[in-house]
């Protein structure tokens, strides 16, 4: 038995010195020690003394949580040649002194939490974990930056990497961007070539058009199944030539990758630079599909590669780790009208700006009003549209990156048109990060954009005109502006597969649909669920230095698992007592993993041998949940680790 | 169909033609309006303060009243429709003003907001539905473009009247299409037009009531329609003058072909 | 009737947590510093489905005042399904409790995710109140497990 | 007007009977952004909530705005942050009112209204002096 003081953390409110005198006469307890802090390197020495000196067969460590420090605990045992899994931890600090103010009363509750991780120990059995072997391929769901940087560096590392994007090209919300804040350096020049290199690299495959349809299995032997959308063309013929885009007669349909302010055909290539460069039919918008007549792709393409008869294709493959790399969108701003986006189209997102913006975006480059082509005069930006809000149509969190983009875009149509006047409406400018705040103040200060803090209360179409309502907070006056374009920052939200994806890894997710990460410091791009690693924006909002980061950091942490040729499982899998088993197979139906199949068995019951059909369970599929214990109704299965008789012996002596 | 209805006070003296209409085009339509039997001023002003109980009874009452006799409540003025909507939502929400109304009220058994309040536009809109209207509809009001003004109590705030988008509402717009008129939408038809301050402060209603007018001019509205009695009297007497004012039953109708002397003989 | 020396009611509170959500949660709101009854133990278990109709019986035969579960949201739980099946048994388990003369607030089941420190604080002191309220609780308690122990 | 008040009990009464919760507010300013009678009021519905917060109640209760607030509630609607700045507005105004002859409007004051009004004053729907009568007087 060994107490830890934590400093002061546990010793400030829980009497050290009492916990470790109560224990030491329980049942099984040879020494009962305490000291400063267990996780030492110094005291998992003396762990391994006391192991050691008393023949010690299980210890028991009263520190902080077993989700902290239990692989450590575990590690000291092992290295003091005990078996790691007779290490039982009473969780005295999280759920004890740090919640309770009054020292007799927390130490009476550590007692007490003492014994019962003590009777819990006494019903321990050594136990050996399981090995599997590992998959040496990835899996990266999402190609936008975060997904390619993610695969680029895995496959550097020397393995394979498979990317699944849903739409038709990689390239994610990056590849719309007209400039990059703070360099102003051209996102398409920085991205394209990581395009291409993925799309080159010989260990990476691309699935575009392509989506997740099922996962199974676990860390390490993950069988996915994925979904390849048929294109309608076949991309090992197709040249890319462009004709059939050119000739197809449906031009209405709004492009998505121009945010709607342009039409596309119904065949397409998203943009110029797409990879792969392979057009792909929208069936809802392609006459042919719809009425049964055209077919003018299929005549015009020399190739022959226009295929009306394909169909979607389900691949099956194995891999060792899964990255979700899904990304995000901005909010719809149907509950936003008080700025009209609805109501005129001179009320824009800031995305469909970028597209504005960009050389080759609908206007070329050239800044317009939607409405009548006119350039713009007077420009309002409103920031936080979405973001930190608690009501129904709002997200709570900060979207991180509009105050930048924003002093960005402000920037970039002071210098291109130097006669307009721009406004950015404000509540907070949120500027952490490398010569940040130093290209906000220059949007300010050498830029002349007229920062107001306020948020906008109203924006009316009227004469041609938006008139923007909002008060400036400082001066304490009423600010009106008759703006010819008004740039709305949306709050940005994890992208809508994420949430069945999240379902599909069992990995979870924040009440945002934000992937949650194991440890919020400590393992940033891990999922709390092995094997699945988290990159980009659908982990929490982040810009792009920050995504690439990630991406690296998630890919490493990939390469690090496939590196290995064995893992080592949790042994605290479920167990069949064969001759209690009465072959019902109620088990084998509640078992989310498949884990459990049932086998004709020589048993021997009470004298008798015979063959039964009884359970039996895969070591390697069980995660050790333990739905087959309670469903059990013989009391057949048990779970390692977590018995029936340990936990009823831990309910014992809390009750006692 | 059958409803309980709350005309409420200015229906019955200034309004009269609002509520006459409402009841004619109804009985084209097929809906039956029972109007409540005692039923008492709405008090025309919600009362914010969660600490003013009797402000909220004569709302209750009707509540109460209605879920006596099983049916839906419903309104026609926005003001009563506002308050009646609003104290319903507290006695749905609000355990402490439950308990001190029921309290005061005595009902046989306890009033938990089971009544469901419906303005008349809602029922037009999901009982009879503007599909239906469209194809009653003997006499379409061709060639006129209407302006629908909402103003304030209807649409706001949105969490307890779940009417329409608040922002960007459709259900006038609908109704003015089912009669077969060219709905205009203009920017300020949600924004207040100072009503509450026409007796006391006319300067102000003038200002917010011309800018309703002139908005809905602007956009190219030959007349305007609304809900709300205290909204018709001030866009009418402290509006630019532009454009008439009429309750959007008014429109009904005459779209629907019933003669609305008929209406106010029995009204009266 | 345990009483402490204030002469206020103690009762005994067995908390069941599945290891990723809401034990999670508990040493959230532990490193939070947000306070609820030290009367309250808590039992780690890998998933809320762990959790045996059993236990609980076993905890009010064995003198509990109250018993509370607490696991991931709905369609959030770490292993698919499993507070589901757990939903259902308890469901099942208080109705019998409660035939049994145990009353409905003695036992509760809590959904709390791992960010929700402030949530488990919350329903931990609720029910912790709920639990005191009702006073001790003897009706299937077994005497002579009482009497061994001293 | 109360010469003596005990600010921080009257902030704690206002903000309890107007249902508000103040220490939401992000200071975001979009209620006086959305407020369509802000040109009339000498403290906009921002400073509300913020004084409330403060326990500033003295100047709150002499500011003209709480004659001016129309309850149209588009600062309710709009907030971000679900504070309802029209509830508080409202609830200064009834501790203005709520002491004895208080009554911004009063019958005998009515004839010089409908006076104002001459012929036009029959027009007035019972709806107007209802809600006058509610928001003015006790």
């Amino acid at each position: 038995m060994f107490v830890c003081w934590c400093g002061s953390n546990i010793a400030a409110t829980v009497d050290v010195e009492a916990v470790t005198e109560a224990v030491r006469t329980e049942p099984g307890v040879v020494v009962a020690t305490n000291s400063q802090y267990m996780c030492s390197e110094g005291w998992q020495s003396s762990i391994r003394n006391a192991v050691a000196e008393h023949k010690l067969t299980g210890i028991v460590v009263c520190a902080c949580s077993p989700r902290m420090h239990e692989p450590t605990f575990r590690k000291a045992a092992a290295a003091a040649g005990m078996n790691p899994y007779m290490v039982e931890i009473a969780n005295i600090r999280e759920q004890c002194s740090w919640i309770h103010k009054d020292k007799p009363e927390a130490t009476e509750k550590a007692i007490i939490l003492a014994r019962a991780a003590v009777a819990k120990l006494n019903l321990d059995k050594p136990l050996t974990a399981g090995e599997s072997p590992v998959t040496k391929r990835a899996l990266v769901i999402g190609g936008g930056i975060a997904g390619i940087q993610t695969a680029l560096d895995i496959a550097d590392a020397g393995y394979e990497v498979d990317i699944v994007e849903k739409s038709p090209t990689i390239g994610g919300k990056m590849a719309m961007l007209d400039k990059t804040f703070p360099t102003l350096d051209c996102s398409a020049c920085i991205l394209t070539p990581k395009m291409v290199d993925a799309a080159a690299a010989e260990k990476i495959s691309l699935y575009t058009y392509s989506e997740v349809e099922s996962v199974k299995g676990f860390v390490g032997n993950f069988t996915v199944e994925i979904r390849k959308h048929a294109r309608s063309v076949n991309s090992e013929l197709c040249t890319g030539c462009g004709v059939c885009m050119e000739k197809c007669p449906s031009k209405k349909t709004k492009s998505e990758f121009n945010q709607g302010l342009s039409n596309r055909s119904a065949i397409y290539i998203p943009f110029a630079q797409a990879i792969p460069n392979v057009p792909v039919i929208d069936r809802e918008a392609c006459i042919k599909f719809q009425t049964g007549k055209c077919g003018v792709c299929e005549k015009v393409c020399t190739a022959k590669a226009v295929d009306y008869e394909q169909q979607d294709e389900i691949v099956t493959k194995q891999y060792g780790a899964i990255v979700a790399a899904t990304g995000f969108n901005p909010i719809k701003l149907d509950n936003f009208d008080e700025f009209a986006y609805s109501q005129s189209p001179d009320v824009i997102t800031s995305l469909e700006f970028e597209r504005l913006c960009n050389a080759a975006g609908p206007t070329k480059g050239h800044v317009v009003r939607p409405s009548d082509h006119e350039e713009p005069k007077t420009i309002v930006f409103v920031q936080c549209v979405g973001s930190r809000s608690t009501v129904d149509c709002g997200k709570t969190y900060c979207s991180k990156i509009c105050c930048m983009y924003t002093a960005k875009h402000a920037m970039l149509l002071r210098e291109k048109y130097p006669g307009t006047e721009v406004y950015v409406f404000y509540i907070d400018v949120r500027t952490p990060g490398k010569s940040f705040d130093e290209f906000y103040r220059r949007a300010v200060e050498e830029y002349n954009v007229h920062y107001v803090k306020g948020m906008v209360g109203k924006v009316a179409p009227e004469d041609g005109h938006l008139r923007v309502q909002a008060s400036d907070l400082i001066a304490d006056k009423q600010i009106i502006i008759d703006a010819d374009l008004v740039v709305l920052a949306p709050a940005i939200e994890p992208d809508p597969s994420a949430r069945a994806l999240g379902t599909m890894l069992t990995a979870s997710m924040d009440t945002n649909d934000f992937f949650t990460e194991a440890h919020p410091k400590l393992r940033p791009v891990e999922s709390p669920t092995a094997g699945i690693f988290l990159s980009g924006v659908c982990q929490g909002p982040k810009d792009i230095p920050d995504t690439v980061a990630q991406a690296g950091a998630a890919a490493s942490k990939v390469i690090g698992l496939l590196s290995k040729d064995k893992l080592i499982g949790n042994p605290c899998v479920a167990e069949c007592n064969e001759p209690l088993c009465n072959g019902c197979s109620a088990c084998e139906l509640v078992c989310p993993y498949g884990a459990i199949t049932y086998e004709e068995k020589p048993v021997f019951d009470h004298g008798v041998r015979e063959t039964r059909r009884v359970a039996s369970v895969n070591e390697a599929l069980c995660q050790g949940c333990g739905a087959c214990t309670v469903t059990c109704p013989s009391g057949a299965m048990d779970l390692k680790g977590f018995t029936n008789l340990q936990i009823m012996a831990e309910v014992d002596a809390i009750c006692r | 169909m059958k409803f309980s209805y709350f005309p409420g006070c200015t229906l019955k003296t200034k309004a009269k033609e609002l509520d006459s209409a409402a009841r004619g085009a109804a009985e084209v339509l097929g809906v039956e309006i029972e109007e409540l039997d005692e039923w008492q001023c709405c008090g025309a002003v919600y009362p914010l303060a969660r600490d003013e109980i009797a402000t909220r009874l004569s709302a209750a009452r009707a509540l109460i009243d209605a879920k006596r006799k099983g049916q839906d409540l419903l309104t026609l003025c926005s003001a009563c429709h506002h308050v009646i909507k609003r104290v319903n939502d507290d006695m749905k929400t609000d355990a402490d003003m439950r308990g001190k109304v029921n309290n005061y009220v005595q009902p046989e058994a306890p009033y938990e907001g089971e009544t469901r309040v419906v303005h008349y536009l809602e029922m037009l809109r999901d009982n009879v539905g503007f599909g239906e209207i469209k194809k009653l509809v003997t006499n379409p009001l061709k060639d006129r473009k209407i302006g629908a003004y909402y103003g304030c109590m209807l649409l706001r705030p949105s969490s307890v009247m779940s009417f329409d988008n608040p922002e960007n509402p459709r259900i006038i717009e609908d109704f003015i299409s089912a009669i077969g008129a060219e709905p205009v939408i203009y920017p300020y038809r949600n924004e207040c037009c100072g009503g509450y301050l026409a007796l006391e402060d006319r300067g102000i209603s003038k200002d917010m009531s011309s800018r309703v007018m002139r908005s809905a001019a602007k956009a190219g509205a030959d007349s305007i329609i609304t809900a709300c009695p205290l909204c018709l009297y001030n866009l009418n007497e402290n509006g630019t003058g532009e454009l008439p004012v009429r309750y959007f039953t008014e429109l009904l109708a005459e779209a629907l072909g019933v003669k609305s002397e008929g209406g106010l003989a029995r009204a009266c | 009737m345990p009483i402490d020396e204030k002469g206020t009611f103690r009762p005994k509170i067995v908390a069941f947590c599945c290891n990723w959500c809401s034990y999670a949660g508990a040493d959230l709101a532990g490193s939070s510093r947000l306070n609820y009854p030290a009367d309250i133990k808590i039992i780690r278990v890998p998933c809320s489905c762990r959790v045996n109709p059993l236990f609980m019986l076993r905890a009010f035969q064995r003198g509990a005042d109250g018993v509370i579960m607490c696991g991931c949201h709905p369609g959030d739980c770490h292993y698919t399904s499993g507070n589901y099946f757990a939903r259902r048994r308890m469901t099942l388990l208080f109705g019998m409790l409660d035939y049994l003369g145990i009353e409905k607030g003695r036992t509760r089941v809590e959904w709390v995710s791992a960010a929700e420190g402030q949530k488990f604080a919350g329903t931990m002191n609720q029910f912790a109140e709920t639990v005191k309220s009702l006073g001790e609780c003897r009706r299937i308690e077994d005497l002579r497990c009482k009497e061994s122990v001293g | 007007m109360p010469v003596h008040v005990d600010e921080k009990k009257w902030a704690a009464d206002i903000t309890l009977s107007s249902g508000a919760n103040v220490k939401k507010c992000m200071k975001c300013g979009k209620c006086s952004g959305a407020c369509p009678n802000y040109a009339e009021m000498d403290i906009h519905p921002h400073k509300f909530v913020s004084m409330i917060n403060d326990c500033d109640v003295s100047a709150l209760l002499a500011s003209k705005s709480i004659w001016k607030c129309l309850s149209c509630f588009a600062c309710v609607e709009r907030c971000p942050r679900d504070v309802k700045p029209a509830n508080i507005i409202e609830a200064v105004r009834t501790r203005v009112l709520a002491p004895q002859g208080q009554n911004r409007l009063t019958p005998e004051g009515l004839p010089k209204f409908i006076k104002d009004l001459g012929e036009d004053a029959e027009k007035i729907p019972q709806q107007l002096l209802a809600s006058a009568f509610r928001k003015y007087s006790r």
